[in-house]
This record gives C-alpha cells, structure tokens and sequence, in this order.
C-alpha cells in the first residue's frame, strides 16, 4: 500500500512516501496507524497526537474506523490550515 | 444545464478580475457575482512568506467536491476556485473564490460556504517562514475555522 | 487609522480587478477581499437596457454614510463602493462593493451589508426599456430587499 | 424652498425641480405634502399614493411627521431601486 505524509507528520516521519505490506490483521485505518507506528521511532513520534492526525483513503477523507477496503493509497496531516 | 465549476491548484498568481469577466463574459443571465480572495498577510512585519504545501491530486479532488456541494445547494452560473502553492510572500494572492448567480443572495452565500469548507476540508498546510530566520513553524488549525463550518449544517 | 471610504457615482464603468488592487496595493495587514458586482440581467431577451436615474448629491452622500456605519461596525482596511446611472444594457456592471479585511468573516459581512443598505436607501431608481419598443416601466421595490436589510438590526 | 422630484413621482408632477413659497402653516413633511397637491392636478396625482412616496430633506432620509427646519431642499421619490 502506498502511504503518503505530509506538513508536520511528514517531517516527523522523515520520508514523504512510502510503500508497505500491510499485514492481514491490519483491518481498519486505525488498524494501520498502530502498524505504522511499530514500524520505527520516527512513525511513533509522528503519531504520537493520533487525535491531531487526518486520514485520507484514496484522497477521500476518512475515519479512523473505516476499513481499508482495497484503496491502493492512504494519506496522513494535520488538520487543514489552506486558504 | 449543471454548472461545471472551474477549480485549479496553481504555484503562479492568479487575476481576480480577469477569472470574473471569464464567468459574465457574453452572458446576460448573471446578476451577482461574489468574489472572495485571500491575500498572505502580515502585520507584524516579522513574516517573510508562507509555505503553502499540499496534497497534489486529493486538493483538486476535494475543492472540486466543495464546489459541486456549493453548486447543488444554491442556483449558480458559475463557480471558480484558485488555490495556490509554494511559498507566498506577504501581500501576494493565495485564495480565489467567485461565485455566479442570477441573484446576489446565492452568490454570497456560495462564496462563504465554499471559504468555510475550503479552510476544514482542502488539503492545503501553512508553514510561517521568518525574516529573522528563526525555524520555520506550521500554522495551527483554528477552531473558529471549524465553528465557521459548522455554520451551513441544518440551515 | 480611521478607514475613508472611496465612493463613486459614475455614468462609465468600471474595472473590478483593478479597483480591487487599489485596497491591496504596498499592503500587507489585507487578509481578505470581498468584492460584490451587481450586472444587469436579461434572461428573457426582452430588455434592452435599464435605466438608472438617481439623485446626484444625495446618492454620494448616502453611499458614503452607508459605507461609514459598515467601517464602525467591522474591522475593515479599505471599503470601495461604485454605482453607475444612466442607460445599462444586459450584461454590463451596475454596482460595486469592495471590502477589505484582515479577516474574512468582517469582509464578507460588511460587503453583506453594503448590499442590503444600498438597495433600500441609496436614491437610485431602475426603469425598464423593452425591446419591443413597448412602454418602459419602473421597477418596483422588493419586500424582500428591506427583509435583507432588517437582519442586520440587533444582530 | 427647492422641491425635486425623481423617478415615476417626477414624470407625474411633470417638473424635475421647482422653487415655491412655503405658508407660514406648512411645519412638517405631511404638511408641506398636502401643500404641494393642492398647487395642480399633476400634483395631486403624484401624490395619490403617498405611502409609496419616500421623502429627502437636504439630502438626507425623513418620515413625514419631521419638521422642515430651515432645510433648502425637499426631494420626493419612489422606494429605491438601486444597487
């Protein structure tokens, strides 16, 4: 699955892309968030505020208790600061 | 005939008044036109731009969404969203918003509710560059920019 | 600083865009732009132009003191109002508002105003030349223009 | 005093702008009113309705129970139609 950060999550993470195998257990955005969290240091601090994280799937805003379905991408940021 | 908005994510400036003569232009059925733009702002003088990044894809995506949202709840003619990104000095354009309509009530409302949304729901993020070359920081989501969306619920 | 207010009545037209940069231009304390153009409208392809009669002195001076309550009221940078009179075919410029804001929720709301105002007391009046050459008739008032203007009464 | 009118109560009066002699009774907007339909027909007509008719004593919004003062200008028109 390709995963993608941007502002502040993406400085925390340290990459602006990436693409993972997401495991079987993995059923939800939540599901995916502790996944990427396990998966360094850097992916723990930037989720660290989960509640101040936004979930895009597919680039269709989402909760974090929808399923990941079959979406090929999924986004994470912070809450919106544009116009 | 449904109104097809024109929504474009563009680093270069955009011309308010030429996108408002591109919705009247050889028409007669246009009796208000609303415009809204946003401009980088500092009065503090400490700013030396802002960093607008965003999520290529998804941000046309999602302004096309609000915009088609705009358009169904209100009898427009037309509706033109600018947003652009990159870095921003202050004084500079960084938002366009132009609603159409036969009467003025639609067109104002529109424009408002696009704003409204655009702020909460478009996938834009500021970060404040300073003159004085301290870190740059991102800026943080308001909660009156919820309240303001909250607004067109049930109304 | 207290805002002037630039206020015009003209027979010419008038340049949206440009009058819109007046309020921006070397300024860096405008976050928001909200500007209203009012057209003359002709869906029905009867009309062959309005014509817009006002009362020279009056109609500067009542715009003006419209334009001033809107400065009281809302932490505005600049406010510019233009109407025009005389013979106005379909499709061209009537009336603009321009406010200019730190916020947007001020410019939107005193360009809001502006409208609602100007339609129940500056001393303008429309009369309708047809194209078939029938007898032109004024335009009556609208209930609904003096409704728009009570809900800025204790609000 | 200088009387103007504008719109459809000018093309009944028949006059953009005249100049009368206000009578030492005439106090009040109503009064000068009822003075101004008494001068022709044309008059009269134009003030049939008279709740339609808004009234400007030098350039400046009255009701019809205000005192004339010293104003130099009375406008008589239809509700506005701008903007």
């Amino acid at each position: 699955m390709n995963i993608r950060y941007f502002a502040w999550v993406r400085e925390r993470v340290g990459v602006e892309e990436e693409t993972i195998d997401v495991p079987g257990n993995v059923k939800t955005v939540a599901d995916l968030i502790a996944h990427l969290k396990s998966l360094s240091e850097n992916h723990a601090a930037a989720f660290e505020e989960e509640d101040a994280i936004r979930v895009a799937l597919d680039q269709l805003h989402v909760e974090p208790d929808v399923s990941l379905g079959d979406a090929r991408e999924a986004a994470f940021f912070p809450p919106m600061t544009g116009g | 005939m449904t109104v097809t908005p024109l929504v474009r994510v563009q680093a270069e400036d955009f011309d308010a008044g030429q996108e408002a003569q591109e919705l009247t232009r050889n028409r007669k059925d246009v009796g208000a036109l609303v415009s809204f733009v946003g401009l980088c702002r500092d009065e503090a003088g400490t700013l030396s731009a802002l960093e607008l990044e965003h999520y290529p894809g998804m941000a046309e995506a999602e302004l096309t969404r609000i915009a088609n949202q705009a358009i169904d709840r209100w009898p427009l003619t037309g509706l033109t969203v600018v947003h652009r990104f990159g870095k921003i000095p202050p004084g500079e354009n960084i938002v366009l918003v132009i609603a159409a309509s036969a009467h003025r009530r639609a067109a104002f409302e529109a424009a408002d509710f696009l704003m409204d949304f655009l702020k909460t729901r478009a996938p834009f993020w500021k970060k404040e560059h300073l003159v004085s070359g301290e870190e740059s920081t991102w800026v943080e989501a308001k909660s009156g920019d919820d309240d303001d969306a909250a607004r067109w619920v049930n109304t």
